[in-house]
């Protein structure tokens, strides 16, 4: 099989080999059958038919002998999925956020990141969770996946990596137009490599250096949080508003079903990101993007701004 | 050129065979009703609490008078059609204009009942339903969708007594020949049918 | 098909049907004002069905026409009433 | 009946009624004239629809954009597998051959209702006109086929059409059910007991029935996701309290069953053509029966398994495993059966016998797929994965397709009275089987990799899986034209066929004239014979 790395892969794997090796014997079994049979009674080879009749018994034992196999074929599914379902009391609990189209994962101690960090041979349960429609969450080196529903409180899975390692998570329900770019990793760490990165104090109040280039900065929380799948930079229109030359703009946007004239200004800018549905810039539809009230906080709108900005020149 | 003869399709009757059909139908709709009614019982069981208060928003005495006339139409049309069986032309129009007065009537109660409610606030997306949560949202909305496709099934019901009563007038319909009239009747008592468990449903839950 | 013999129902069953109907009815209503918490809504789709039980049974003709019918309706109850039933094994236990 | 008894000679094909030209064709009640309007409409909307299989596979053949950009990927698969699923296999053989053939095979002059039957037919063409119309009307969906809430109604393109459409194909597919159901009952020709009817109408029988007892929820399912986007009544927006795994339950209760409707008309046909070309009967009718039966009433009970990693109860997620496992033995059953019945027998070996034994070998495939596909474990793993993907094609068009060519060729000289061209036909078959291995076998590999569905973009290591995959679209579109190409000369050129029965078939349908007149028969034959009796 490919690669695995966490510890349902022996009995998801064991399952594969199991049905996969009856249906082979059966594929290779009957295939062969039907060949001989067309070499053999071939009408050149053998003119006449000879008719046979029906047999109870025959009907009985094709009927017994696969309803005894696929038993079994439960039996191993069954064997192999009940720990996905049944995740340990003690582990890392995180929180996955799913929207159109990025994942982002909240730990305990409230960092947020939008890779999956975490120890190898630790329990981790992650919480499922979707903002806007269906996502799923599939890493298929653990063999888990398990979608991410909207308003469905309680939606977990877990996982216990045995190797450390990059491995890619995908988003495998259709979500919309960037499905297939919503793809992010998982990075297994040594243990205390992974208590290091967690409690790394800069990570939770990132210090910005007086000469930082913070319209660069500003650029990583856009690619980082996934803007740029709906907001382009070279003026073209995706699902939302160009980000391209808008900044000091005056627009046209709906707000309570009223048009109106605004300016493209920090104030718009935060709003739009802090409560997006407040003003519809015209032409485009109310809850495609969601608030990122809670993930991108307020220094880190600022450096937005800054990139925005910044494309102007 | 020779001329061929039209192929007609009414070579034979059959009338067990038509009320067959009407039957297959029948459970079309069963089942059509019946994935609503399993809609129902899922968000009743997410929302107790919601759909016990949404019950006493319904008025009961409605539901109640709706049900009672309904019935009493399902019985006029059974009867109309052993008008028919013994040939009794002018019984059988009698019974079926009490259906159809029936069938108007209920749509009658429907609007006005309908209207008070969305005058009220309740109708789906209003603001009064937002405010009150999801569990009454999700009520309001069965109840308009069930009772609006149900309400739209007696309207089909008025137009097939309309086309019956015509054709009993034109004596195209008779003691003989009458399985229209006895599929249109079990299309009505399905109408009927729906109705007996929406009313429990909606309105007698408290 | 003319040649089959009809059942011919009275007037007067039919009447009588109707009445029981509105025995249910009434009794269905008159329920509802007792406090048995859940078997409220049983007792409610008991009477229900009950009452369509008598529709598709007299009204509908079940009783006298051919059997096929009957077999068929009770088919599809059952269908419906297994996928219920099997809903319910995802929500009675999320 | 009074007039001339000559009009009842005209075969079907040439008989002038009220309408002339076209109209006569599409305005005739005549079930072989409808079953021939139905094939005309599926060839149209298979080729487009296979052209943008085409188009997909060639966008995947590299990493990144090759051809389109995802907005036009996401509508095409959209469209694809509406117009493949609904407009295609979904009416598939049963509007085809099941009109053609039903009434011939049990000794009836036409189907119970004939006009409902052409208004079947009209409703079809409504449907996919609607179904199309989005195109005009702001753009295809971008939903999927299977149009899950909420993306449904959140999706800024243009949905509405294509559910409404489906919803009207849904009409068609009810009407033509309750057609065949009560033409089965009440239409079987004198001496035809239920045990002596042949297994094509067995199926359809089946499949009828499906069709009554499934369909409308597909129907109120997609008219409350008409209302939830245009009205917002919440039954399925979590935003408003719904719940979207509710969707997927109502969605699968009718496309599961929806499977067996598109599968077991396929498996009819495979049980008439084997009989006839080994010169020997069905090997275990009544099991074959039995088995249609038992798939068509367990089938309804395993919807779930579309929805193990959905977030439903892990109770319910063993029941359905537990179910799906049970469906797959009637179907164990008559691959064995099949096999059976080509023991000993004299096996006469025509283009479609060819078909009939692939199908039988790319149905294995499909089906034990099926069952990595029921296992719980192992479906968490490959579920909306490319795995998928083939697991369908494979069963879907490697299984109804397959039955559909090989019926098309069985058929084809009482269709139209004259024979295709033998050798072209198995030069077109071999093409397309090779192609369609090397089409969809890499999709398996790719999906054990964990190559997700609907991708319009993909992982560089997911490279060489696609190249052949796509090679092999171009390779099976090869021996498709040849196969199609073929028929259609055919069917204006090909040699005469003189004889009732070309192919020594034992059902009714042979004792016709070849092709068929007006009204079949001109007295109703008695039946006294099994469907299958070789001597
Ligand atoms: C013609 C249509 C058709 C048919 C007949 C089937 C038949 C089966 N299908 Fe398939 N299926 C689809 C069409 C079909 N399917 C489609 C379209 C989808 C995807 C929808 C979407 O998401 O877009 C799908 C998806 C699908 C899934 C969901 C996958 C997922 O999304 O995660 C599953 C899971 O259980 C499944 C299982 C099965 C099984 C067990 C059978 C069984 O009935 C197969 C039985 C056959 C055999 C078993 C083979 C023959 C037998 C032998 C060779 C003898 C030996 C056998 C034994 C030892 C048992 N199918
Ligand atoms: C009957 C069903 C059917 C058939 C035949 C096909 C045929 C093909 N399909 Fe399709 N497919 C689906 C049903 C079908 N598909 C469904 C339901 C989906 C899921 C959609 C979704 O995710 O929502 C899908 C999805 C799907 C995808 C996945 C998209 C994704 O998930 O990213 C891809 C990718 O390559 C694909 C490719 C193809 C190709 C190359 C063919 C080619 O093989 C086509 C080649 C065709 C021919 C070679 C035949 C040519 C024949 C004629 C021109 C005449 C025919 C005549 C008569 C009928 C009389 N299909
Ligand atoms: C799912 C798609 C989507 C994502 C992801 C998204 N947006 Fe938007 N955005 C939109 C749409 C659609 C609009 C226009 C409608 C509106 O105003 O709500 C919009 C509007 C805006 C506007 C107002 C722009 C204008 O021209 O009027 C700003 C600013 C903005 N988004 C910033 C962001 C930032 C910053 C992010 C990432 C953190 C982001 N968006 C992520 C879809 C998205
Ligand atoms: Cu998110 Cu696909
Ligand atoms: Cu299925």
């Amino acid at each position: 099989m490919i690669l695995g790395a966490s510890t349902f892969v022996e009995g998801v794997d064991n399952a594969f080999i199991f049905i996969l090796g009856i249906s082979f014997f059966f594929l290779i079994g009957i295939t062969l059958t039907m060949i001989i049979f067309i070499y053999r009674y071939n009408q050149k080879r053998n003119p006449k038919a000879t008719q046979v009749k029906d047999s109870v018994t025959l009907e009985l034992t094709w009927t017994i002998i696969p309803l005894i196999l696929v038993l079994g074929m439960f039996y191993y599914g069954y064997v192999g999925w009940i720990p996905m379902k049944s995740p340990p009391d003690e582990g890392i609990e995180v929180t996955a956020n799913a929207r159109m189209w990025s994942f982002n994962f909240r730990y305990e101690n409230g960092r947020v990141s939008d890779k999956l960090y975490v120890p190898v041979d630790t329990a981790i349960i992650v919480n499922l969770n979707a903002l806007d429609v269906l996502h799923s969450f599939y890493i298929p080196a653990f063999r888990i996946k398990e979608d991410m529903v909207p308003g469905l409180p309680g939606n977990r899975t877990w996982f216990q990596a045995t190797k450390t390692g990059t491995f890619t998570i995908f988003c495998s329900e259709y979500c919309g137009l960037q499905h297939s770019y919503m793809i992010s990793e998982v990075v297994v760490m040594e243990q205390d490599e992974f208590w290091e990165w967690y409690e790394d104090p800069d990570a939770m109040v990132p210090v910005i250096p007086d000469d930082a280039n913070l319209a660069l900065l500003g650029r990583q929380v856009v690619e980082r949080n996934g803007c740029l799948a709906c907001h382009s930079l070279d003026g073209s229109t995706l699902i939302g508003p160009t980000f391209a030359g808008k900044f000091g703009e005056t627009i046209t946007v709906i707000t309570d079903g009223q048009e109106r004239q605004i300016v493209y200004d920090e104030e718009y800018v935060i709003r739009s990101i802090y409560d997006p549905d407040y003003d519809i810039t015209l032409g485009f539809r109310p809850g495609q993007m969601l608030s990122y009230e809670g993930e991108i906080t307020e220094q880190e709108v600022e450096l937005i701004i800054e990139f925005l900005k910044s494309l102007n020149e | 050129m020779e001329k061929h003869e039209e192929h007609t399709a009414h070579v034979h009757r059959d009338d067990e065979g038509d009320k067959l059909g009407m039957w297959l139908f029948i459970f079309t709709e069963l089942l059509l009703f019946g994935m609503l009614f399993l809609m129902y019982a899922v968000y009743r069981h997410k929302n107790p609490e919601a759909f016990l208060l949404g019950g006493e928003e319904l008025d009961v005495f409605i539901g109640t008078f709706n049900t009672v006339i309904l019935l009493i139409s399902s019985a006029t049309v059974a009867m109309s059609i052993t008008a028919i069986q013994r040939g009794n032309k002018k019984q059988a129009l009698v019974l079926l204009g009490i259906t159809l007065f029936i069938a108007v009537l209920f749509l009658v109660n429907k609007y006005f009942e309908w209207g008070a409610k969305i005058e009220y606030g309740f109708y789906p997306g209003s603001d009064l339903l937002h405010e009150l949560g999801h569990g009454t949202t999700l009520f309001f909305g069965l109840y308009y969708i069930m009772s609006g496709i149900h309400a739209l099934h007696i309207l089909i019901g008025i137009g097939l007594f309309i086309y019956v009563v015509w054709q009993i007038r034109r004596d195209k319909i008779h003691s003989t020949d009458y399985v229209w009239l006895e599929n249109t009747g079990l299309y009505w008592h399905l109408v009927d049918l729906i109705w007996i468990f929406l009313f429990p449903l909606f309105y007698l839950i408290h | 098909m003319s040649e089959e013999k009809h059942h011919i129902s009275s007037y007067k069953s039919h009447l009588f049907v109707l009445l029981a109907l509105f025995v249910l009815t009434g009794a269905s209503v008159a329920v509802t004002s007792l406090e048995m918490g859940p078997f409220n809504t049983l007792v409610a789709m008991l009477i229900a069905g009950g009452k369509a039980a008598i529709v598709l049974i007299w009204f509908m003709h079940l009783k006298f026409d051919n059997k096929l019918y009957a077999i068929f309706t009770t088919f599809v109850l059952v269908i419906f009433l297994l996928v219920l039933y099997v809903t319910f094994f995802d929500y009675s236990y999320r | 009946m009074s007039e001339t008894t000559t009009a009842k000679h005209v075969s079907f094909l040439e008989y002038k009624g009220k309408y002339k030209g076209i109209l006569g064709w599409i305005f005739s009640t005549d079930h072989k004239r409808v079953g021939l309007l139905y094939l005309y409409t599926m060839l149209v909307f298979f080729s487009i629809a296979a052209i943008l299989g085409l188009l997909m596979k060639i966008q995947l053949i590299a990493p990144g954009y090759t051809i389109m950009g995802p907005q036009t990927y996401n509508s095409m698969f959209t469209v694809h597998g509406i117009i493949m699923i609904f407009i295609i296999v979904v009416p598939g053989l049963p509007a085809v051959f099941g009109n053609f053939f039903l009434p011939l095979m049990i000794g009836a002059k036409d189907v119970a209702f004939p006009r409902l039957n052409l208004a079947s037919w009209w409703i079809y063409i409504i449907g996919i006109l609607v179904v199309l119309s989005s195109q005009f009307l702001g753009g295809w969906p971008d939903t999927g086929w299977t149009f899950y809430a909420p993306y449904s109604f959140r999706t800024p393109a243009n949905v509405l059409p294509a559910l409404f459409g489906a919803f009207i194909l849904g009409f068609s597919s009810i009407l033509t059910g309750i057609n065949f159901v009560v033409t089965i009952h009440r239409m079987r020709a004198p001496g035809m007991t239920w045990l002596k009817m042949p297994l094509f109408p067995w199926t359809l029988y089946a499949t009828a029935w499906i069709q009554v007892l499934a369909t409308p929820v597909i129907g109120i399912t997609l008219l409350l996701t008409v209302m939830e986007r245009v009205l917002g009544v919440g039954v399925f927006d979590p935003a408003l309290g719904g719940d979207p795994i509710l969707y997927q339950h109502l969605f699968w209760i009718y496309s599961h069953p929806a499977v067996y409707i598109m599968i077991l008309p396929g498996m009819g046909a495979i049980s008439e053509i084997l009989p006839v070309f080994s010169r020997k009967s069905i090997y275990g009718y009544k099991a074959i029966v039995l088995s249609s039966l038992a798939i068509a009433f367990v089938g309804y009970f395993v919807w779930g398994h579309h929805m193990f990693t959905s977030g439903m109860s892990g109770r319910a997620l063993y029941a359905f495993s537990f179910l799906t496992f049970l469906v797959a033995i009637p179907s164990a059953i008559k691959v064995f059966n099949w096999v059976a019945t080509i023991h000993k027998g004299s096996l006469n070996l025509q283009t479609p016998f060819y078909w009939a034994t692939s199908f039988i070998f790319v149905f294995m495939i499909g089906g034990l797929t099926g069952l990595v596909l029921g296992s719980l474990a192992t479906n968490v793993h490959v579920h909306d994965t490319h795995f998928v993907v083939a697991h369908f094609h494979f069963i879907v068009f490697g299984g109804t397709g397959y039955a559909f060519m090989a019926a098309l060729h069985y058929w084809f000289p009482k269709m139209f009275g004259r024979m295709y061209d033998a050798s072209w036909a198995n030069i077109g078959w071999a093409t397309f089987f090779g192609g369609f291995l090397t089409l969809y076998l890499p999709m398996f590999a790719l999906g054990l990799q964990g190559m997700p569905r609907r991708y319009y973009d993909y992982l560089p290591e997911f490279h060489t899986g696609n190249i052949i995959s796509s090679l092999g679209a171009i390779l099976m579109i090869a021996g498709a034209l040849i196969v199609i190409t073929n028929l259609v000369r055919s069917s204006r050129h090909g040699e005469k066929v003189t004889g009732k029965n070309p192919w020594g078939g034992r059902t009714l349908e042979w004792e016709s004239d070849t092709p068929p007149t007006l009204e079949n028969w001109d007295e109703i034959p008695k039946v006294t014979e099994g469907p299958y009796d070789y001597k």
